[in-house]
């Protein structure tokens, strides 16, 4: 096993499906030259030339729609938006074309591709640079939705993704391309779909992706010390989502805390909330108690923002909460 | 500033009268240099279009076909023309209003019609309808509803293309209201840009639903934005369905040869309402321009010009006529004799396995 | 009061705002000479002219974005988007300009415009034409989001947000267009944020907005018939969601189904199914269950579409199954 | 077709060599029509501006400033230029490389610079940032992230101005790389279609980020762009704060008079890195290319025109770095003096009551 970064292995995943599968292309702002905005992409343009590895004008409705279009004959694209921010300007594409494609076409045209970038919020950013919108793309029926939290499934769930016949919308997270973690060596891959449980635990569940799974197992770390024994549960994968994981978890711990960084309001956490209580309802010795970002912009103030995420104090504190400790 | 805006203007004038090569020729002069044969082909191809779309306005009036129904009547020489020039591995994305085409391109009749009337046999299986006709097996990818959302998807199928050095070319039909959203813009850049073989047809009926072309885009010469991409470009005749092969034909040899996108602004009109759910005309036409221009009818027009270079007789076109409504007349038998989908094809189709 | 339709209802609440307040402009495709595409602004270019009525490319990014700026120095815009399928195609303007400019600004900037159009499936549109997206929208702080389900609430509802200072998300719903209803004379300002019980019950409550409050109210009156007595709660803003009237009537009645057209992964029933969870867990005598429109991109075929649509059956199936009955 | 083609790159060809006559006076002559206080004025703003953001640069080392920080250092004649020509009622829609527009327009530095430090007292209050500087006071409308996104914005105050019969005009800036989104063309289209009294100002530094605008563009003259909108259109040098002076002046004119929009490109270079976090060179240019570009800074070669016709002194120039020194160091005291803003703020200003 190897010491990596979350970037180093999300490069490494691009570029061994790359040498796998020439069908696979890279499209997006800067990817190629710039090396990439966020670097994750460093050194393929050299490795692969610039057939393979495209700069794209700015234009996410234009370039996601031709790399919808590559799909529809074969082609096995990975567009990279900046941020997926940017996103909200292809979405149509994203859903009315690729979304959509199969069905309308009768089970004609399978829509193979990847569409990846950083989502979430970063440092200071602002308003409209700071958003985690996975609970749009899981709304949606024919996407499948990735939201990988350490190294290792960055680059195993990315190599999978690549894989899929379907459309994979691959959400990366900015605050975590520097992070480190043990990656085994050749191919690794993880299956969509499957949760992973991250940390075993007997007295609550606590459910979490991304960036706030590390903040789910600090929360963790520190109520172990307080003999709260916390399950941390990482879906991994959004959509399609791993329900039996989460509620077997549920029914063994009686208790659950959601836990995401974006919106509240029919977030991805209320969905999750929802499948708990209808399939473990009379299981839960408590209400499931959610832990979101604030319902806000994100202002760019370095106080401001720091408050409106959430936090291993507020998990804990929701953890404390469903079990009506303190 | 000053001399550069009468610069400008100047040079809007001279974009304005586009380039006229492909009118310049008469259709008889056209037929004369064309293989007889084709032209039976092409004008049978014409009246299946017409007579097939008549006969589905008659069975959207019956409530067979729902949703949106978008008719192709009085366009026909553009699909025809456009997708006589292809071979059999290029490709071809539309809008909603892509019936004609799919006949253009030998699509099944019966499939077509099954699809509009959401039987199991249909194209799509009768999950698609109208508006997403889809036959792989021709290269005929689409069908699409959202206005220009078929104009990035083009150019992907024609970078694959390129991609794969493989010599496609792909036929990109959109409306003329369709070069004022985004997607048209941003493809356009990137096709001119990365050089790929596709070519844009403006299909300009004048309308893009109430609203005339003139109250839609700034520019009345819609070829000429081309030269914000640096791309080649053409005004066609609509109506004429040899001016169209021959323009069509000239850009998709570009997109073969040299791997250069072009953009052609093919002028055509609409004799329907904008849909089935819409009237023919109304506050944005009035019933005598209407009349007026199926006077410039493109069945009527390569009709005439056959018969008078003598290569088709009064008889052929009674036997062409006949053969036309039977293949309507067993379009509709298909459809009509076969089942609606079972209700288990909801589930399906919605991610590979 | 008078008997109108949900259309008439529109164009009357349309037409008394443009009176009354001359910073209101009408925009958007086929809003004038064509009289709307589905003739909700009829009458409206004859009686106001070319200057406050105005029929836009078709360019939904660039004229949602041009009623943003409009509504940035104080004009009052009424964006009509022909159907909300469409929107997708703004929705960065709406997002990330609309409902963050005020909090961006610090205060300077106030968004006050209506984007209104139809949502929902119509008959047989397909994939791409029948989408319920309200969910989206629910999910964005900075937006009201409304979505009527009679003529009354439709008028007083859309009187309210062209009046609101904010930007608000208005959903019609096409398939009521010719639906009629009483319609009380004169002003009658419906405020936002406000649930209406639209049918008092003491057994079961049914929460559902838009069309399927006309759908519980069938399946409630054939409960009644088998003794059942369904309380039917319409919230007609989403966001904000009423939460009180929904909590005190399920603290009422102990069960709760909640019904919408929409997908239903991170729906909006998933978000008031959280909310009940949440506040009114003690008194829950089962799991609150929902009814959704179908997993799937819409089929064409009118029978599939008939069976990805909530219905009667499916209502009363529900309330059947939160009571155990059969 | 042929002829078309070779028509459509002969026209090409003459809209290359864009409109000249801005270009074809120097600043000499330029500065010998214009009223010296107001040169001074140009050359301190534009002084003021490269000096504050050269101390932003440190307090973003400093990590008092966080987030995108993108600098305008080498463009200053362009925001300078152009916002010389409005009137106290006009409006300005910026993107997120902003500073310099706002301190043009005369907002106040210390405001700005407790807005990038994210204080209480910041323009936005602190919750907007860098690239989301509003001062509705003075017309300035932000301070726009997402690429393209204020074009449609700006499109729509201008829409309000000739609505209300006010004799405002917007001036809209954005980059040369904005031009190939599906904002800038559905807003150009519409601005032509309604006329609406807006000046478009693209300033060309070369660059989107890493990529230089002949990956980017199907076009290199961009201010070509207009041709397919039928717009009045020239390009500029941005270096020469007075040809800017002239062209903006000409096009709010037309804007003001004749409520006809504008493109202009302005060509201008970016001395720094894209933001704060990017190299100012790299793979995608050479450290020898932008200092060879900082030959032609724009605030030495009008403060030698300057000197050369005797409108100022090196005394004067001495005094002026002084006055706009202590302008900047009152700037950071301010900000750093002010409190980081109240944890309620953080409910605030989300809807309006
Ligand atoms: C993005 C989008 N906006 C609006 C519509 C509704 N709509 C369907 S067709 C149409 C008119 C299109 O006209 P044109 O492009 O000229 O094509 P035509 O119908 O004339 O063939 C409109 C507004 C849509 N389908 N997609
Ligand atoms: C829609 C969108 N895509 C991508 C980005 C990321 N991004 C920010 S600035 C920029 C380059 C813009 O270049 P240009 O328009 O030339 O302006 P400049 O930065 O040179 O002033 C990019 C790609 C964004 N903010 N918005
Ligand atoms: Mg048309
Ligand atoms: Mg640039």
């Amino acid at each position: 096993m190897a010491m990596i970064t979350y970037r180093e292995a999300l490069n490494q995943a691009l570029r061994e499906e790359m040498h796998r599968d020439d069908r696979v292309v890279l499209m997006g702002e800067e990817v190629g030259h710039f090396q990439g905005a966020y670097k994750i992409s460093k050194g393929l343009l050299d490795e692969f030339g610039a057939t393979r590895v495209l700069d794209t004008p700015i234009a996410e409705l234009g370039f996601t729609g031709l790399g919808v279009g590559a799909a529809m004959v074969g082609l096995r694209p990975i567009v990279e938006v900046m941020t997926f921010n940017f996103s909200m300007l292809a979405i149509d594409q994203i859903v009315n074309s690729a979304a959509k494609m199969l069905y309308m076409s009768g089970g004609q045209v399978p829509v193979s591709m990847v569409i990846r970038g950083p989502g979430g919020s970063g440092h200071q950013l602002g308003a409209q640079h700071s958003q985690a919108l996975e609970a749009w793309f899981c709304h949606v029926p024919g996407l499948k939705v990735v939201a990988p939290a350490t190294p290792s499934d960055a680059k195993g769930l990315l190599k999978s993704s690549v894989r899929d016949d379907n459309t994979v919308i691959f959400i990366e997270s900015e605050v975590l391309y520097g992070s480190k973690g043990e990656v085994p060596e050749g191919e690794n891959l993880i299956p969509l779909g499957v949760a992973e449980i991250k940390r075993p635990g007997q007295d609550v569940t606590v459910i979490a992706h991304s960036k706030m799974v590390l903040v789910a197992l600090d929360a963790a770390r520190e109520l172990e010390k307080e003999g709260v024994d916390v399950e941390v549960v990482d879906p991994r994968t959004l959509r399609p989502l791993d329900t039996e994981a989460i509620v077997n978890s549920v029914k063994k711990t009686n208790r659950a805390v959601v836990v995401e960084e974006g919106w509240p309001f029919c977030g991805v956490g209320a969905q999750i909330v929802d499948t708990i209580q209808h399939q473990a309802f009379d299981y839960l010795d408590a209400p499931v108690l959610r832990v979101t970002g604030a319902d806000v912009p994100m202002p760019y103030a370095k106080n401001l923002e720091h408050l409106c995420l959430p936090d291993k104090a507020k998990v804990k504190d929701a953890v404390n909460r469903v079990l009506y400790r303190k | 500033m000053e001399s550069s805006n009468t610069a400008t203007t100047a040079a809007n004038e001279t974009e304005v009268q586009a380039p006229k090569s492909s009118q310049s020729l008469t259709q008889r002069d056209r037929a004369r240099r064309e293989d007889p044969t084709r032209m039976k082909n092409l004008l049978e191809q014409m009246v299946l279009i017409r007579r097939f779309e008549e006969k589905a306005a008659e069975l959207y009036q019956e409530s067979k076909i729902g949703g949106f129904c978008h008719l192709y009547i009085g366009q026909e020489a553009v699909g025809v023309g456009a997708i006589s020039t292809l071979g059999p591995d290029d490709y071809i994305l539309v809008s909603y209003r892509e019936h004609g085409h799919a006949l253009a391109r030998g699509t099944d009749p019966g499939a077509i019609m099954a699809e509009l009337c959401g039987k199991s046999t249909g194209v799509s299986k009768g999950k698609g309808g109208s508006m997403h006709l889809f036959d792989v097996s021709r290269g005929f990818l689409g069908g699409h509803g959202i206005v220009g959302g078929q104009i990035p998807l083009a150019t992907g199928v024609a970078f694959a293309s390129k991609y794969r050095k493989e010599p496609r070319v792909t036929l990109c039909f959109f409306g003329e209201a369709a070069v004022n959203i985004g997607s048209f813009h941003e493809s356009l850049n990137i096709a001119s840009l990365w050089k790929l073989p596709v070519v844009y047809i403006c299909e300009n009926n004048r309308f893009g639903m109430g609203t005339p072309v003139d109250r839609a885009s700034s520019t009345h010469d819609l070829s000429q934005k081309a030269i914000a991409y640096n791309m080649a470009r053409a005004a066609v005749d609509g109506m004429d369905v040899l001016a169209v092969r021959d323009a069509v034909g000239e850009a998709v040899e570009r997109a073969r040869k040299d791997n250069l996108p072009t953009l052609l602004e093919v002028r055509t009109y609409r004799y329907m309402g904008h849909s089935m759910s819409d009237p023919s005309h109304g506050a944005y036409r009035t019933k005598a321009e209407v009349e007026e221009q199926k006077q410039h009818d493109p069945i009527k027009l390569f009709t005439s010009t056959l018969e008078s270079l003598g290569v088709i007789s009064k008889k052929y076109i009674e036997d062409m006529e006949k053969r036309v409504h039977e293949i309507v007349d067993d379009a509709v038998a298909f459809s009509e004799g076969s089942p609606e989908p079972e209700p288990g094809e909801i589930y399906t189709d919605i991610l590979m396995p």
